[in-house]
């Protein structure tokens, strides 16, 4: 444990779960995601209705999931329904207003990869696990958000692939494609918080963590990240905030042997 | 109508070199003893369709039975990458595997299409993603009423459906409960469908709007307690997370691969064959 | 997110005169008593729409709440016809009654659509039908994969959909259970939603499958005991087919029809008063 | 009771019966099909599966149901599913073997009228109820048999509206409509059976009922009837037959205070 008293990536999943207002439906995607739900639903937004793609609607988990699929968010749901119905009635519906997504690599714009790194599509260097929900979930949220940990690697000038996206360049694209979300709109980082540009869409550095310098992000951007002119500092973990995330982790190790986050 | 056999019988009847054959689970009830019978019968050329491949098709695919994915998300949950899935797609090995993706609800909406008798699906699909491009299988088509350009896609129709259930009745009615996932359009959209089942009981006690397969659109059901071993089975066991880890490391090399489903699938009879003997040897501590 | 209401403040406040609304349910959990308090409230201008109008759309359009009925059968179950219906469409009376038909499959699917924001569902429908004739809502689209020519018919998004359901609990969640219907779509389909309900309870007891309407998605719930007579409410109470039968002999007559609907709906407050009202006049006798 | 032994309306439910076969897939009207298929289920047919549109599977129900949707079909029921999925997982998916239907009117070719008689679609002179279930039925169901008394009111030589038929004129029509069934095949009547001639679907008396001669058959139908080369004769109820008809509308009676079919 770091002398701040807590870890870049317990900063990470409150100021996540920060994000996440009481009522508000969130679709939720596994690992960092469902642990900042999760965060929220336990501390200030009791109500919050957590969707998982595996069909439970108001999940409400005494330990994280290790899967997306886990029997405790079919036990402790409002309803638990068949996979075609969560994607066509409640995805695809419009009743989503945040989807809260992992990744492997972004661009300046939000747009996720986790297809294909290096090579070609067909024989790549290294093969993803593919696109999942995450397509629709970024066309179909009112907005999403993006929770991942800062590094060259992850945060990219190209992607290799365009996974998801949420969004087409160009003024009336969306109208076209009949998009009615924002697509990506935040992305909550070890380091701090950017977000989208509601004119260009692309990501702006509005938030910094307690300590962290504009240069250790610039540092772990790979691309030339625009900075906002008054930056704000994240409020620092309460001891609430931090009890709470790490009861949820303790109950989680104690019941499946592991967090399911990356540490 | 529903017979009842072995699963041998019913993989050595059902399932042909060449089908498209999808054994469907969304991160429950994935049906493992079946997966495993088919790698038993060494079942070659199989077009594998899954949402969600995990390690039984990281099994199937690295012993051979697979020249095709259809997938939208392939990994081991809660752990990470498919090993032989990977090393199949970067290098060949052990063939050369051809792979179709899509999204969730793309597949999903295929699967619908297919137990609706309709020969494709409509969606609000893929804005702004690469998919399109490099695979022909997504199109568009416009509303007639609104001009509005929607993403079509074909249904999905296997030659044969497996999937795992909780319970099936003398009758051969079968029960799904919890995260029923994909599996009754995977079962209504094939020609064939073999159910594997925890027990077979007198009275399903199903509540009355329950997901129910009934007798007459299933094929086989085969008795295999524990057949979705290491994943879970709601009501009976919880998922084998320390199996799930483990299959990281068995995985990671085409030796460690190969040596391990020798040993513990194609040099046992059957499920409960395998089950002692993965559990003499790696003390794997199954919850079923 | 739900509030609780009184079934005249949920009318006054969510249904308003032009609306297109949908009070639905396929003969089970007709949702009478909300259709009752709609009249009271002298709706105007309405359009209706119901894949099986009964007897509460008769009394609703008998009374002129409608001008446009959107449907795919309407009658009196397992007696005959509605007489203020036909003479609508037959003579105009009490308003010209504009009809838009389509074939239950259809309706269905364009409910569908609606819950899931499509503008356009697609089907195999009307083979050889004169249907598509006489409804320019029904038209044709070709599968971009094999050529076929399917029908395409308009999503279905109401204003208001209000449906009668067994149980709430204190939260707002809503348990239908029985004969389901069309109430989910019908109700995921449309901008507001009222749900009158049997009870609330403290807990729905909910099966982990069941069909369940989180209190998020609905505007408005009300505890209407007895809300769905003279239809049934399975677990609660049976059809009234002595009401049905009666229904014939009071509609026939436009003169018998006002007054009765004067006496027992016009002139009482809500509907339990109603139910006491036709008891002591009719003899109906409810199982309710 | 006419000296037969048993009314024109026993024999047709009789007759109608006798053509489902035993494990047989039937998509069941309310009505005489109904009661057709149930006394069946409850004869030589135990396994015949019976599915309302009310989206009961299974159905075995002990009295006969006066609505589609009783709650006696959902308690006997292996499954209840919703309508959309009655529509489009079970009878357009193919899974129908036989559609049991009723009608107001039908003509040579078996098509069915439940919509207008007289005047015209804006301005009918009797408005019916209109099509239901049955133009996606025809066209689903592996097979129609149509089960209805005859008159002249009721067999015509032109349908007032096409409600629904099954097949499109044209030996090529149907295969362009992706038409997978055979339309209506079979007319069971209070005098006979007619069935369709598989080239031209025009219906041929095939069948008298016991007394019935083929003038009052001619006599009761609104076109020139075709007739059979050598006719059958539809063998007499037998008790068992009779009786368990007869306990069964007795069954309906008593719980519901009619049978629910035309007498």
């Amino acid at each position: 444990m770091p002398e701040t008293g807590y870890s870049p990536t317990e900063i990470m999943t409150i100021a996540a779960a920060r994000k996440l207002q009481n009522g508000t439906v969130c679709f939720v995607g596994i690992g960092l995601p469902s642990a900042a739900a999760n965060l929220a639903r336990i501390t200030h937004a009791p109500d919050v209705v957590l969707i998982y793609e595996s069909g439970t609607i108001g999940a409400k988990p005494d330990v994280l999931p290790l899967s997306i699929g886990d029997g405790e968010l079919a036990e402790t749901a409002d309803s638990v329904v068949s996979v075609p119905e969560i994607f066509r009635y409640w995805l695809q519906g419009g009743r989503v207003d945040v989807g809260f997504l992992g990744a492997a690599q972004i661009d300046k714009f939000g747009r996720i990869n986790t297809t294909v790194i290096g090579g070609t599509y067909d024989a790549p260097r290294v093969r993803l696990p593919g696109a999942g929900g995450a397509p629709e979930i970024a066309t179909a949220a009112k907005e999403v958000a993006i929770i991942l940990k800062q590094s060259k690697r992850a945060f990219v000038e190209k992607l290799d692939f365009v996974t998801s996206s949420g969004f087409i360049e160009g003024s009336s694209g969306n109208q076209q494609a009949g998009v009615r979300g924002r697509g990506p709109t935040t992305v909550i980082t070890d380091l701090g918080i950017m977000v989208s540009d509601p004119a260009t869409r692309e990501l702006v550095l509005t938030t910094l963590h307690p300590g962290v310098t504009v240069e250790q992000v610039k540092e772990t951007t790979g691309w030339n990240l625009r900075i906002a002119a008054n930056l704000e500092i994240t409020p620092k973990p309460s001891a609430g905030e931090l009890s709470a995330l790490r009861d949820l982790h303790a109950r989680t190790v104690a019941a499946h042997g592991c967090t399911g986050c990356p540490e | 109508m529903a017979v009842f056999e072995s699963l041998r019988e019913a993989v050595a009847t059902l399932v042909h070199d060449g089908d498209t054959a999808a054994l469907e689970g969304f991160t429950h009830l994935i049906p493992f003893a079946a997966g495993h019978e088919v790698i038993r019968q060494r079942r070659r050329g199989l077009t594998l369709v899954r949402m969600t491949p995990d390690l039984i098709y990281d099994q199937m695919i690295g012993m051979g039975c697979a020249s095709r994915l259809v997938f939208s998300w392939g990994g081991n949950p809660g752990v990470g990458s498919l090993h032989r899935f990977r090393d199949a797609v970067q290098t060949g090995w052990p063939l050369p595997l051809e792979i179709e993706e899509h999204s969730h609800a793309d597949m999903a909406a295929r699967y619908q299409a297919g137990a609706s008798g309709l020969p494709f699906a409509v969606m609000r699909g893929y804005v702004g993603s690469d998919l399109p491009k490099f695979n022909k299988r997504i199109q568009s088509i416009t509303c007639p009423f609104t001009g509005e350009v929607l993403t079509a896609t074909p249904a999905l129709s296997p030659d044969v459906t497996i999937i795992h259930a909780q319970k099936a009745d003398r009758k051969g009615n079968v029960l799904i409960y919890g995260i029923i996932g994909i599996q009754k359009e995977a079962a209504l959209a094939a020609k064939r469908v073999i159910v594997t089942v925890e027990e077979i009981v007198d009275d399903l006690q199903a509540p009355m709007n329950a997901c129910v397969l009934p007798a007459w659109v299933v094929s086989c059901i085969c008795e295999v307690p524990g057949g979705a071993h290491p994943s879970y089975a709601h009501g009976y066991y919880k998922r084998d997370n320390a199996f799930c880890k483990a299959w990281d490391v068995i995985s990671r090399e085409r030796e460690t691969f190969l040596a391990w489903m020798n040993r513990h699938v194609l040099s046992t009879a059957d499920f409960a064959e395998y089950r002692r003997s993965i559990a003499a040897d790696l003390r794997v501590t199954s919850n079923a």
